[in-house]
């Protein structure tokens, strides 16, 4: 059939853009959140409690009088930390598993992959509870609660990737020149793998960003004064009848930040992925 | 002599984000009844988009903008979907390059041509039975028993038979036949070219012959037009174009003809390679690549002038500039 | 077949890996039922002899394998907090948990098939933006804040519809839609890209080129492929389907399994937690040889491999 | 192949069959429930003659662990239906009245308790309840429920005749009239649940109360339907017989928004556990009273006593003077009630005059607390804000419950009012009973506590060494066994008076507050009468 490659290449992508100014939006927030934020998060304003949005705090207080705002500034803060990290924690298990697998295939394969599919079994949600539960409540542990359920899926992808590359000729060549496994994987495969590690990331950011939401919303998130989202927002759900802006704006804070990390990841997918680029 | 297809002044553009490219730009040839006629030029010169164009399955972003495409003095540019329907497989059907890719891997094979021929109102019964002696006259070895088969199940060259097979199930008066041999091996190629043209003679069809390959060409093609970056370079019958190709690329070409059945007729031998498109170069397009070239092919577009009877080239060696 | 066969062995062990880890976490966690529900007024000895009498005393391992063993006679033990046989809890949340995450898996299904292969045969086009938009963005919300909505909406402001627990099957409406809203935006998504694949295989070009009208292209040719990986994907949803969710159930107070399985993992009632996390283990294998099975009965390429 | 090709098929109606059959059944299922309690309804219905059934919908936090009061840790709404106590505390706790008992008398001494059945006491399946099966009640609960020990100071009962059970006691005993007077020490038909097993009488247990067991669908509700023989003898109830509800359906609704707006749509009429965010608008709710009652008990902070440099008293009592609970107490919307002494009005043993002596000892003076750092050697000398020693500034955690919603929000609240005080807090969110587990092995700085019981001999689980919690003071021990054994309420209450000052003496714990309690009542629901300690009577309560 006709080629098109040469007409495809360099399709730019809305979605990208949009995911990507959303995401260094919430970056900009973030980094000059003293700045922005007209509190302090913890701020109490006792004489203030459970005011509506007015000039003097812009999105209302909350059940302490603290400014709504200035906490989901700072928020923001931990949003990208957990997301960051969990991701970061995923990836290296996943790769590094995923290499190996991936590489050697035989027993280590099998016994990788047996590993991978038992955590696979597992509910993720049950899961995570459990741990937390065990390593009592807590940003750390939630962190550390989700990535042990969700890194299984880059073992996976990246194994099949290593799985395909390993017998393309330039590594191939790579051991003719006598190159060590290790460099081999490091230096021939893994940046192969880059790509769909890339998108994998950007799509497993969100989904931990919503997985603490959620683990919030049971008790188990962040511990006070820490402004976390999640938090805020199952808090602020018991007053939705008197003050909702408590748990909306958050709510609405969540929903922006993880739908701008979805956009970019479905945006770098189609640039990176040549199985969906049209 | 009366034509069954006359394309005029075929125009086909692709909108990428890239830019615009045309990649058919204003081509004009006619098909007689029972002629078989090549089209022939390196791949991206535009020859696969043509045979889409005729079949009006121009894939996104691409896009006919202008000519006629005229078939049995009918312009299918203006035919309506269901009027295309009808015309497809029927009147005119399409060998595709890849016969792996081109049939669906569920599906078993004798289900897939039968699927065409039901098309003609023909019991499911009497539809296997024909598909049995589509597959007889292909010359598919125990033909019953493959029917049945997956084509994952079959040889490339089988596949392709298969794929033969359902484009003449509902004898068609036209087979466009896209780069029907690329993807085999050479033994095989030879025998589906033999079994085209015996179709010709049986079936009495016509055949747009699409490929790279002069090897092809000369075996199989009555007429030839030689393209080059989305325009007709030189057009006649096989006579004229292998003993006197007068445009430097048909030379070329020829020239490169006895290593190219070697080596799966990549053309390494002619320098440079297929222009950008998108922006094309100015005058004569293949200029850059010209041994010949003068300074006006770089300045001016030389046009398509008969130079002796049925004997077309664009070229500026034979004046073509006056135009 | 007997490819199938070494999946199921290796399931087992799967199942049993499962069971021995949860177990551990279950155990390790601090306190446990006893203490978990003893009041202020109950004596640090008295709690002792609780425990000796539901056999906490015992080694970890040796509790394990007393488990382990019961579970092969089909014994699920017996709830430390209602005191009341495992079974019968479950059997009492089952056909809830699967009213709600049968008819959700349903709808889901039925809604994002038709919106998917739309979005894909308008390829890039409005209706393409605002189908694909709209998952993205469903796809983005914290689930219960989506329940929240919906309850304030429907059962508040609008007093339309019951706001909690099961009467009648109008209560199922909030739930459902919590439920299915966020993963029909996954399941509309693939779809979508998978029909986008399928368009651009030389075999549809050929559907067309024999002269297949359009609806019987799309059908017999682009959705039949196209929905392979998609139907695989049904069977990876099944444990789910008996597990329940967890959040969903907790807002709407419905009483399913997640709720079941929630509240028993926050009292640490061992039996009920074991049990329910054994049952989703074991479905998630079987339901995974299905999702073989059916892919291979649906691609006869990967008939070969099997 | 032809066979593939068949199930190519097979699989496509499969997967259909699948969901179908999966949701059928679900339904199937539920719909057999359903018809179940309708059939009964209309046999229930046509026993309460002509007029129409009428049914009180309550909702609970907290689904029940099992209906059998013996068997479960601890009691609600659902309980208090089933079953029927001997005696129930008066509303103001100052004493004691009949019940399920005619009558009863304490021996001088205080060491024999006669308890009078009437004649024609039945269970609620209509077993006759005689003295023997009061008897027999407690000594099942000596052995089932984890509180056996409430009776451990009941030497032995004597069934005199059928309707005559005397209580022989080791010693004097007043706070064995909490158990007596809570649902907990209520008759259960033992005989039965001998003769179907604890599991079964679990699900469906008999009392004598004024409801029987008709359904429990397990995660959702529980449905009783009235006890035609129910009798009390209740002086401050004007109705003596069976409750006005044909059925009360008691709903677990553990989500907190979620129950209160099925509270404000009226599909319930009665809700436990108001969430105190929830308070302010259910005051405006036209359609909503809200009764409440103070927690018979208080939260606080207990301290570790043994760990430096919370083992300096002046430390922990500066912690407790730059504790604002007045302006805690607004914080959290005036929903709480200040509280210096250990004990709340809503507790036996409470003491007015001890309460405001500890008041003004140790209500906020930050420049009091300050002093006392001071004097410990804490000054803030690197101007951090945060007080340090020879380098150390002083850092502290504390646990907070995460399933105590009001100490939780309480807690940032102190965090921020100890700051002002130059210590920085760190807050730990953990279960309740982790918390407790930690504090009982030693393993923490400062925790967050509270406890529910309407005697003060709760006290005894708190600051006798027994109880095994860092503190302990051999002369308290000794008050304490002392204050249990005392008859008389109000020489108890002063007993009680000595303990507390001599705890706060050394402050191992710092009372907070006593939580007011709310519960949700639709209008249309009239005659709900409430103690100061919770307990409920719906003997007069009617839907108008």
């Amino acid at each position: 059939m006709v080629n098109f490659d040469i007409l495809r290449s360099g399709s730019k992508n809305i979605s990208f853009k949009l995911g990507g100014m959303i995401f260094l939006s919430v970056i900009v927030m973030a980094i000059f959140a003293p700045l922005i934020a007209p509190y302090s998060y913890d701020e109490m304003h006792i004489s203030d409690i459970l005011k509506p949005p007015s000039s003097k705090y812009l999105l209302g207080t909350d059940q302490y009088g603290r400014d709504i705002f200035s906490r989901i500034v700072y928020g923001s803060r931990i949003a990208l930390k957990v997301g960051i990290l969990v991701v970061i924690i995923e990836t290296v298990i996943g790769i590094s598993l995923g290499l190996l697998a991936g590489y050697y295939g035989g027993k280590v394969d099998r016994i990788i992959s047996f590993i991978t599919d038992v955590f696979w079994a597992m509910p993720p949600l049950v899961l995570a509870l459990a741990v937390v539960t065990l390593l009592g409540p807590g940003l750390t542990n939630v962190m550390i609660a989700i990535a042990v359920v969700s890194w299984a899926q880059f073992t996976r992808v990246v194994r099949a990737k290593t799985q395909s590359l390993k017998n393309m000729p330039f590594v191939e060549a790579g051991r003719a020149i006598g190159e060590s496994d290790i460099s081999i994987m490091l230096r021939y495969i893994l940046p192969n793998t880059m790509g769909a590690i890339i998108v994998l990331s950007t799509l497993a950011l969100p989904s931990a960003i919503l997985s603490t939401t959620a683990m919030g919303f049971l008790g188990l998130g962040a511990q006070p004064p820490t402004p976390d989202w999640g938090v805020m927002l199952s808090e602020g759900i018991s007053y939705i009848g008197t003050a909702p802006w408590i748990s909306i704006f958050p709510g609405l804070a969540i929903v922006y930040t993880v739908l701008g990390f979805n956009l970019l990841g479905e945006g770098l997918r189609d640039i990176l992925d040549p199985r969906l680029k049209v | 002599m009366k034509a069954l297809l006359s394309v005029k002044d075929l125009r086909v553009n692709f909108y990428t984000s890239a830019g615009i490219v045309k990649a058919v730009d204003g081509i004009s040839f006619e098909i007689a009844k029972k002629e078989i006629f090549a089209l022939v030029g390196e791949s991206g010169c535009g020859k696969s988009t043509t045979a889409l164009a005729i079949m009006r399955l121009v894939p996104y972003p691409g896009k006919i903008v202008g000519g006629k495409i005229l078939f049995k003095n009918k312009n299918l540019l203006e035919a309506t979907g269901e009027e295309m329907t009808q015309i497809r497989g029927k009147e005119i059907s399409m060998i595709f390059q890849n016969p792996l890719t081109s049939l669906n891997p569920v599906y078993r094979v004798g289900h897939q041509v039968a699927e065409a021929i039901v098309l003609d109102n023909i019991p499911k019964r009497k539809a296997w039975k024909k598909v049995i002696e589509l597959f007889k006259n292909v010359k598919i070895p125990d033909a019953e028993e493959r029917a049945y088969s997956y084509p994952h199940e079959l040889s490339g060259g089988m596949r392709q038979r298969v794929m033969i097979g359902m484009m003449i199930s509902r004898e068609p008066s036209l087979i466009i036949a896209d780069e029907p041999t690329t993807a085999l091996d050479v033994t095989i190629q030879a025998q589906i070219i033999k079994l085209l043209s015996e179709l010709r003679d049986t079936l009495e069809t016509s055949i747009l012959l699409i490929t790279h390959d002069f090897g092809v060409v000369a075996e199989l093609a009555d007429r030839i037009a030689v393209m080059y970056a989305g325009k007709i370079v030189e057009m006649g019958n096989v006579y004229q174009i292998f003993e006197n190709p007068l445009h430097p690329y048909t030379g070329m070409l020829i020239d490169a003809l006895p290593r190219i059945t070697k080596k799966e007729g990549r053309l390494e031998e002619i320098p440079g390679s297929v222009p950008n498109l998108i922006n094309p170069p100015s005058g004569c397009r293949f200029h850059p690549r010209c041994p010949l070239k003068k300074e006006v092919c770089s300045t001016e577009e030389p046009s398509l002038v008969e130079v002796e009877r049925g004997h077309f080239v664009a070229c500026h060696l034979y004046g073509g500039g006056k135009a | 077949m007997e490819y199938t066969i070494k999946r199921l062995i290796i399931g087992i062990f799967i199942v049993l890996a499962v069971t021995v880890i949860l177990f551990g976490i279950m155990h390790a966690m601090p306190g446990d039922p006893i203490e978990l529900l003893a009041g202020e007024r109950v004596s640090p000895e008295r709690i002792a002899q609780l425990k000796a009498q539901w056999g906490l005393d015992k080694p970890m391992y040796i509790q394990y394998f007393y488990w382990l063993s019961r579970i092969i006679r089909g014994d699920f033990g017996t709830s430390m907090v209602t005191k009341l046989p495992v079974i019968e809890l479950i059997k009492a949340r089952l056909p809830y948990t699967l009213l709600l995450t049968g008819s959700a898996l349903i709808v889901q299904y039925i809604i994002a098939i038709p919106l998917g292969l739309l979005a894909a045969l308008k390829w890039n086009s409005k209706i393409d933006r605002i189908v694909v938009t709209l998952s993205i963005v469903l796809w983005s919300m914290p689930n219960f804040w989506l329940g929240v909505l919906l309850m304030i909406i429907f059962g508040i402001k609008l007093n339309l519809l019951p706001l909690s627990g099961y009467s009648g099957l109008k209560s199922l409406i909030l739930p459902l839609l919590t439920l299915s809203l966020p993963s029909l935006a996954g399941t509309l998504r693939l779809t979508r890209s998978e029909v986008l694949e399928v368009l651009r295989e030389d075999y549809v070009l050929t559907a067309y080129a024999k002269g297949l009208p359009k609806y019987k292209v799309l059908i017999k040719h682009v959705l039949r492929n196209a929905l392979i990986p998609v139907t695989v994907m049904f069977f990876l949803y099944l444990p789910w389907l008996i597990g329940g969710s967890v959040i969903v159930e907790t807002v709407f107070a419905w009483p399913g399994m997640g709720r079941l399985l929630w509240k028993s993992i926050t009292v640490q009632d061992y039996a009920v937690v074991q049990a329910i996390i054994f049952i989703i283990a074991l479905l998630t294998v079987i339901s995974n040889t299905i999702g073989d099975i059916v892919s291979a009965v649906l691609d006869p390429r990967i008939r070969e491999s099997l | 192949m032809r066979r593939v090709k068949l199930m190519e098929k097979k699989i496509g109606s499969l997967i259909l069959f699948f969901i179908l059959a999966g949701a059928v059944v679900a339904a199937g299922c539920i719909g057999g429930g359903g018809t179940q309690t309708s059939t009964q309804s209309s046999a229930s219905s046509t026993s309460s003659q002509t007029q129409k059934e009428v049914t009180l919908v309550i909702a609970t936090p907290e689904e029940i662990e099992g209906t059998d009061i013996q068997q479960v840790s601890w009691a609600n709404i659902v309980h208090d239906l089933i079953f029927q106590s001997l005696v129930v505390y008066t509303l103001d706790l100052k004493g004691v009245v009949p019940n399920l008992a005619e009558s009863f008398e304490v021996s001088k001494d205080g060491t024999e308790i006669t308890f009078k059945l009437p004649k024609d006491a039945k269970f609620s399946n209509g077993d006759p309840l005689t003295a023997e099966d009061i008897k027999k009640s407690v000594e099942r609960y000596r052995n089932v429920s984890p509180y056996s020990e409430d009776f451990a100071v009941v030497d032995k009962i004597i069934v005199k005749d059928s309707q005559t059970a005397i209580f022989k006691l080791k010693e004097p005993a007043g706070y064995l009239w909490a158990v007596l007077a809570s649902v907990y020490g209520a008759p259960v038909n033992v005989n039965l649940a001998n003769k179907i097993g604890n599991e079964a009488f679990n699900r469906k247990a008999v009392g004598s109360g004024p409801y029987k067991v008709e359904e429990w669908v397990q995660g959702s509700q529980i449905t009783l339907i009235r006890n035609p023989d129910y009798k009390t003898h209740i002086p401050f109830v004007k109705n003596k017989g069976p409750f006005k509800f044909d059925k009360i359906i008691v709903r677990f609704i553990p989500d907190d928004f979620t129950r209160v707006s099925e509270l404000k749509a009226g599909n319930v009429q009665i809700v436990f556990g108001i969430p105190l965010e929830q308070v302010a608008t259910l005051k405006k709710d036209p359609n909503v009273q809200l009764l409440s009652y103070l927690q018979p008990g208080i939260d606080y902070i207990m301290i570790n006593t043994k760990k430096p440099p919370l083992d300096d008293v002046n430390i922990r009592k500066a912690i407790a003077l730059a504790i604002n609970r007045k302006e805690l107490a607004s914080a959290l919307q005036n929903l709480v009630r200040p509280a210096y002494g250990y004990l709340s009005l809503a507790q036996v043993g409470y003491d007015e005059a001890t309460e405001k002596e500890l008041q003004t000892e140790y209500s906020y003076n930050l420049e009091k607390a300050k002093q006392l750092l001071a004097a410990a050697g804490w000054k803030d000398t690197d101007g951090d804000g945060i007080v340090d020693k020879n380098g150390k500034p002083l850092k502290l955690t504390l646990m907070v419950p995460l399933d105590r919603p009001v100490i939780k929000k309480a807690a940032p609240i102190i965090q921020s009012q100890l700051k002002k005080l130059g210590i920085n807090l760190e807050l730990r969110e953990y279960e309740y009973s982790y918390i407790r587990k930690m504090t009982r092995e030693g393993n923490f700085d400062m925790a967050m506590r509270a406890y529910w019981w309407n005697d003060a001999d709760i006290l005894i689980y708190i600051f006798h060494s027994d109880a095994g919690y860092p503190w302990s003071n051999p002369k308290v021990d000794k008050m304490l066994e002392e204050a249990r054994t005392i008859p008389d309420f109000t020489e108890r209450a002063k007993k009680y008076g000595e303990i507390q000052k001599a705890i706060a003496n050394e402050m191992p714990v710092i009372p907070l507050f006593s939580e007011y309690q709310y519960v949700g009542v639709r209008k249309e629901v009239k005659g709900v009468i409430m103690g100061i300690d919770g307990s409920i009577y719906l003997n007069d309560a009617e839907i108008s």
